[in-house]
């Protein structure tokens, strides 16, 4: 739908982006945490990109990511530098930013992985402000820094929440109560 | 008697009121909710207010984030409807056509769909829409005073539930689409039904009208309240009635057409000054536009089946299920497992009550999805919620509040 | 002296995909033994070389095909008698079952023509023509071999309509295992597993057509010690294991890749638990070690993991906190540790490599003797196949810790309890076999500080008991009789307070003054170190953390 | 004598009590849309004395809990209702307030009743207006035998006060 540009990307920026691909219509990008930045001001504010629409910020935890049976096409998190290994140290968040251009009426999606260890990527919050809850959000259920911006916070969740729910080794009916009946306390 | 004054005033007497402690010169914090009337929902704000202007409102949401992405990285496919019923639950079926357009995607189902499933889809979703302007206008225009609107509104709105409650068998969680169609046909005598509740509801609306168009308290309250400008709106990722309000031409129906729609007649209303008073006038029209759409499919439905004829998608029939084999293997897996959808990501978005309603889906092959994002309008706007109320009064919450229609379920998730 | 297979402590064969019984077969693992020469065929168009003898359907497989298939069993010899792996082969009139066609020099295969196509699913609405309704009392649905082929290569409509054959539905076949013959479909699976694993002809079909039907063989019942693996290998859900029947849906499952504690054989197994409970344990494929199969006896050793089970510290039998105990603890062993050959600390050949390491290199900081408690040999239940005599998970692995350190038996304990040469011990698991009077001296003592996971025998006669996790709710690697090293992972949570062995030894330590050398954070800390001291295992890898994975998402089973 | 003058009296007063709720809806999430039909004509909750609602916790005296409450709630749930005054009623409206319905997970809380006492649990998600209807009966037959929680409590605080008087 909007292969000019990933094109334009890859000529512009050669081996910053890391992978494309065609997913059931949407162009993913896959690029570089240290050009994230250079990349997304030139989708902005190149005439031929005009992206001034900002869709959504979220991330995809690769933690429990395993190829099922043999159907479908290899997944992202069989690539090596995905790998968790012995310390999990492999790339385990993808952050993604889906854009959309009014104007040229074509959108595209940007990813950068990161590794747990150092989970941050540059904040695209000034760029678009209306990423500016959704990193936020990011931060507050993945654990994703985004550099730059000016104010991560919790937004979701209170700030006497340890841990961060949507990584896939948090369990899902882990509670963190904030208050309960005084005669039930002890029950949970 | 001093008892009663402590009791009342907070303060044994009027007298000892030191002004200097307790109207301070500087910034005055105030919180507002997240319990309370003029909040749909729940959403909490603390404002710094100087006098009664608004400095600063830091808004909070997340009083009720009810774990969507969690709820569904556990669940089946088909098992994830009910909960995106909870998303946005004044227009659910919307949210269901959202889900099952994006699991369709991932399947290659799209264009596949029966014709009549698509025109039936078009149809509830309509309805939905016309519900949730309803609700909404009727609620910001109580919460202005205006008690009788909101009465008319959820007389209509009561009809339409009525209606919905035949189709699916729910008055307000309808969980009525699946995967490659929806669960069951609509009921006989559907389309007169339908057609004299519009009849009907369009009188009320010419009574409504008559009630706030022109009801100078309304207007005040509304005209010059809010205002973003296209720009604005554009940065902010704003849709839905909110861009277009402020001139932003982007109506997900028209712009990346989806389903059936391409074959109604339709306008996309657009407004100038983009204040809360644009925003009530779009919300009004497309209800109209609405009905306009409802009309035509009444006449162009086609007959045929209701759900796409596929043993890995859909559901055999229960009498079936419970008598032979086969179909119980059928329903086993299918409950059981989930329906496989390879491996793949695809972000699928439509035009829901509040704007642009997007899920982002990410499949590892198995029975559930391993994420499930929504992108959901309501937590978009209420984002930029905090630059509209900046120097306006207090009061000017209510109206500002009504307009962006934040509900709780679609923006907390 | 140990010989190490360094793919034993990855338990890479299968927990890539720990969800699948029995896992699917990898390419690289030839079934039969790496015949002298490879022949190369073609199927739907694709070539691939293989080992010669190698069946059709293997073939297919490593191409990633998936042919239905019911008799056949890669762990079995060949019956065809199902028909449902048919292919058609160029210049070949009739269709031939895949499993039982060789693969030749150059041959055609096409398993996706309209011809093969047609059969196997013309093949599947007969075997389900005379298949009760029963799924939803069927312990098998979830993971029923017979589902899954239906639904990804049939998925159609019966065009009969005559009345299902009616068969006995409880057939109790022996002390394990009940039949029900309606839902047999008769591939004779579980016929071979006795003759061929077992050894022992007990099962049989009788009567023709759609009578025929599954029996014990004449003066016979189902009892032999590999019995269960009949239920394993059974598509559906004709035979069911007594013990996991009505107990729990196969969907509402997590599988945990570990390995079977219950003799010194290490047999690879799966853990299927679900709300912090076992409650089934079955074989895991390990061609090095156990194949596909594991032993009846060794299924059931889950069930201690719930029983009489050590949950907070005790002093005196009384509970107590951590922090006291183990002060406590240091406390008493002061005085006897002026002496250190007073002090005697004993290793379990019951408890994980991690743990005896963790309390071996205490005891070198103390520098007190080393003895070994293990269970006492069972000659009877040796056998050729499976089956040892030592019950003991880690024999091999205690003695590779020791090393060239003098290790202690039971007898020199004993003694040395008696004579009052000991004054305190300190000792891992709770299997002390040793005689009354000794466990009375020991109790009189009050200078015995067990770390055990279970409540029993001597650990009531322990002045001060430190709970520790069991071998399914902890990290850790045991080591078999031939000298594997195998990882087991965590599937459920210890209960209570208890800890791994290894940190309550370190919390021990700490207590006692010598923490320095004696503190991890992690199992996989404890193997850094043990593996750079224990030379044998220098350079083995510790492998990935394998997470519970349910059996319902893991993918096609059956 | 006096005995039956006090419990006539308290009658009257439940009497009174149960046909004038003042109801303070505390609204979070989709049975809030079903508590505006119970509320609007067709279904008409003014009928049953409970007239229209107080948003200012000390003017009402029944905590209708619509929709889920999240632990983030809670404490504004707890302090909602600590400032009520007594005698004072709670319906939970809707499964989610009654046990967490089929959210169960880090966030939403299971039942409302975690954190106050409840009185009338409605089923249903969201319940049909019929429904509430049904449960408003309900507690206004808890006010009139006068065993609602705050009121047993209130009677139990009286007798352990007489029993001091009797003692001192």
């Amino acid at each position: 739908m909007s292969q000019k540009v990933i094109d334009a990307l890859k000529a512009k920026f050669g081996d910053a982006i890391v992978a494309t691909e065609n997913q059931h219509g949407d162009d993913v990008a896959l690029v570089k945490r240290e050009q994230l930045l250079a990349i997304a001001s030139f989708l902005k504010d190149d005439p031929a990109m005009l992206f001034d629409m900002p869709v959504f910020c979220t991330a995809i935890d690769l933690l429990q990511w395993r190829p099922v049976g043999d159907r479908g096409a290899p997944p992202p998190g069989s690539r090596p530098e995905y790998d968790p290994g012995e310390d999990h140290d492999g790339l385990r968040f993808e952050v993604c930013y889906q854009l959309r251009s009014l104007t040229h009426r074509h959108r595209v999606r940007i990813k950068c992985a990161v590794r747990e260890a150092d989970a941050r990527v540059p904040s695209l919050a000034a760029m678009w402000p209306g990423f500016d809850w959704q990193e936020r959000e990011t931060f507050d259920l993945y654990g994703i820094k985004f550099d730059g911006h000016h104010d991560l916070r919790r937004i979701y969740l209170y700030d006497e929440f340890i841990g961060h729910p949507l990584r896939k080794d948090y369990p899902k009916e882990k509670r963190q109560p904030l208050v309960r009946r005084p005669d039930l306390v002890g029950d949970h | 008697m001093a008892d009663l004054k402590t009791l009342v005033m907070g303060r044994k007497d009027v007298a000892d009121l030191d002004l200097e402690t307790e109207l301070p010169p500087e910034l005055m914090t105030v919180n507002m909710g997240p319990s309370h009337p003029a909040m749909h929902g729940t959403v909490r704000i603390v404002l710094s207010v100087d006098g009664e202007r608004i400095v600063k409102g830091d808004i909070q949401p997340g009083y009720l984030h009810r774990c969507f992405e969690k709820e569904a990285e556990h669940a089946t496919y088909t098992q994830i409807f009910p909960y995106t019923d909870r998303l946005n639950y004044v227009s659910p079926m919307i949210n269901n056509c959202g889900y099952a357009m994006a699991v369709e995607k991932l399947l290659g189902l799209t264009g596949h769909i029966p014709r009549r499933a698509e025109f039936i889809r078009v149809i509830v979703s309509e309805v939905s829409r016309i519900t949730d302007h309803l609700t909404c206008v009727g609620a910001s225009a109580m919460e202005l005073g205006a008690f009788g609107p909101f009465l008319f509104f959820l007389k209509v709105r009561e009809w339409l539930y009525t209606w919905l409650e035949e189709v699916s068998g729910a008055r307000l969680t309808h969980s009525y689409v699946r995967v490659g169609g929806v669960n069951k046909d609509l009921p006989a005598g559907w389309a007169e039904k339908l057609d004299r509740r519009l009849t009907e509801m369009e009188g009320v609306m010419v009574e409504v009208e008559s009630m706030l168009n022109l009801n100078r308290i309304f207007h005040d309250r509304m005209a010059g309240i809010g205002v973003m400008t296209r720009a604005e709106a554009i940065a902010w990722g704003q849709s839905g009635p909110i861009a277009r309000s402020a001139g932003v031409d982007y109506d997900v129906r028209k712009d990346h057409p989806y389903s059936v729609y391409p074959e109604f007649e339709f306008d996309v209303p657009l407004g100038t000054s983009g204040d809360c008073l644009d925003r009530y006038l779009i919300r009004v029209e497309e209800i109209k536009q609405s009905t306009r759409i409802l009309r035509q499919a009444m006449k162009m439905i086609p007959d045929g089946p209701w759900i796409i004829d596929d043993g890995k998608v859909a559901l055999p029939p229960k009498t079936e299920a419970y008598n032979t084999i086969e179909a119980m293997i059928r329903h086993f897996k299918h409950i059981v497992d989930g329906i496989k959808v390879a491996p793949g990501e695809c972000y699928t978005f439509l035009e829901g009550g509040n704007g642009e309603l997007g899920f982002f889906i990410v499949s590892d092959g198995t029975g559930r999805p391993y994420k499930c994002y929504v992108r959901s309008p309501s937590f978009v706007h209420l984002s930029a919620t905090s630059k509209l109320i900046k120097n306006h009064l207090i009061a000017d919450i209510v109206p500002i509040f009504g307009m962006i229609n934040m509900i709780g379920g679609e923006c907390d998730k | 002296m140990t010989d190490v297979n360094p793919n034993a402590a990855k338990p890479a064969v299968s927990s890539e995909a720990p969800g699948n019984p029995p896992a699917p077969i990898p390419p690289a693992a030839p079934l039969t033994p790496a015949a002298p020469t490879t022949v190369t065929l073609t199927i739907d168009g694709k070539p691939v070389t293989v080992a010669k003898g190698t069946n059709v359907l293997e073939a297919a497989r490593s191409l990633g095909l998936d042919i239905s298939a019911f008799c056949y069993h890669p762990g079995l010899s060949i019956a065809a008698c199902c028909r449902q792996c048919l292919v058609s082969v160029e210049k070949n009139p009739k269709l031939q079952p895949s499993c039982q066609q060789t693969v030749g020099e150059g041959m055609v295969v096409h398993t996706t023509d309209s011809q093969s196509t047609l059969a196997r699913k013309q093949m599947l609405e007969f075997t389900l023509l005379n298949h009760p309704v029963d799924c939803p009392i069927c312990d098998k649905a979830g993971e029923c071999t017979l589902q899954r082929l239906y639904f990804e290569h049939d998925n159609a409509d019966s065009r009969v309509d005559v009345k299902k054959v009616e068969k006995p539905k409880v057939v109790d076949l022996g002390p394990h295992i009940v039949l029900d013959a309606e839902r047999c479909i008769l591939c004779t699976r579980c016929i071979r597993v006795c003759d061929e694993v077992a050894g022992e002809h007990q099962l049989e079909m009788k009567s023709r057509g759609d009578h025929q039907e599954l029996t014990t063989a004449p003066g016979q019942q189902l009892d032999n010690p590999y019995s269960l693996n009949t239920v394993d290998v059974c598509p559906v859900g004709a035979l069911t294991s007594k013990d996991f029947r009505f107990t729990m849906r196969s969907w509402e499952l997590e599988a945990t890749p570990s390995i079977c504690n219950g003799c010194a054989t290490g047999c690879n197994i799966e853990i299927h638990h679900n709300n912090g409970r076992a409650w089934r344990l079955v074989p895991r494929l390990n061609l090095d070690v156990n194949g596909h199969w594991m032993c009846d006896e060794g299924r059931f050793t889950y069930h201690e993991l719930r029983e009489q089970r050590l949950a907070v510290p005790t002093v005196g039998g009384l509970p107590s906190s951590w922090d006291k105990a183990v002060k406590l603890a240091a406390e008493r062993l002061a005085g006897p540790l002026k002496d250190p050959a007073t002090v005697a600390v004993v290793l379990s050949a019951q408890a994980s490599n991690e743990d005896n390491f963790a309390l071996a290199r205490l005891a070198a900081a103390w520098k007190a003797p080393l003895y070994l408690t293990a269970r006492p040999e069972r000659g009877d239940r040796a056998d050729d196949k499976l089956r040892v005599a030592d019950v003991n998970p880690n024999r091999a692995g205690v003695l590779a810790i020791a090393g060239a350190a003098p290790l202690g038996d039971l007898a020199a304990l004993e003694t040395g309890v008696n004579t009052g040469a000991i004054r305190a011990v300190v000792f891992l698991g709770h299997d002390l076999p040793v005689s009354e009077t000794a466990l009375r001296r020991l109790r009189e003592l009050d200078c015995v500080i067990a770390l055990a996971s279970h409540e029993r025998g001597p650990v009531k006669a322990a002045a001060i008991a430190l709970p520790i996790a069991a071998w399914a709710e902890t990290a850790g690697s045991v080591t078999n009789v031939d000298g594997k090293v195998q990882r087991m992972h965590p599937a459920i949570d210890p209960p209570g307070l208890a800890v791994a062995g290894w940190d309550a030894v370190a919390r021990l330590a700490s207590a006692a003054g010598v923490g320095k050398t004696v503190a991890w954070e992690h199992a996989r800390l404890v193997w850094k170190d043990m593996t750079a001291q224990v030379k044998p295992w220098s350079g083995l890898p510790w492998g990935r953390e394998v997470r519970p994975l349910a059996l319902r998402f893991a993918g096609s089973r059956g | 004598m006096l005995e039956l003058v006090t419990s006539r009296l308290e009658d009257a007063a439940n009497w009174g009590r149960k046909f004038s709720l003042f109801t303070y809806p505390f609204v979070t999430a989709c049975c809030g849309m079903e508590f505006m039909s119970v509320a609007a004509p067709k279904y008409d909750m003014a009928r049953f004395g409970a007239e229209f609602p107080r948003f200012s916790p000390r003017q009402a005296d029944l905590l209708m809990i619509v929709g889920t409450i999240t632990e983030k709630q809670g404490p504004a749930l707890r302090r909602v209702f600590d400032q009520m005054t007594e005698p004072k009623w709670v319906i939970a409206f809707g499964v989610c307030a009654s046990t967490g319905g089929f959210y169960q997970n880090y966030h939403a809380m299971p039942g409302a009743d975690q954190v106050i006492p409840v009185d009338v649990y409605i089923p249903g998600c969201p319940p049909r207006p019929e429904q509430v209807l049904d449960a408003l009966i309900m507690l206004q037959d808890r006010v009139q035998r006068g065993d609602g929680h705050s009121q047993l409590r209130l009677k139990h605080e009286k007798v352990v006060r007489e029993a001091k008087a009797a003692e001192e």
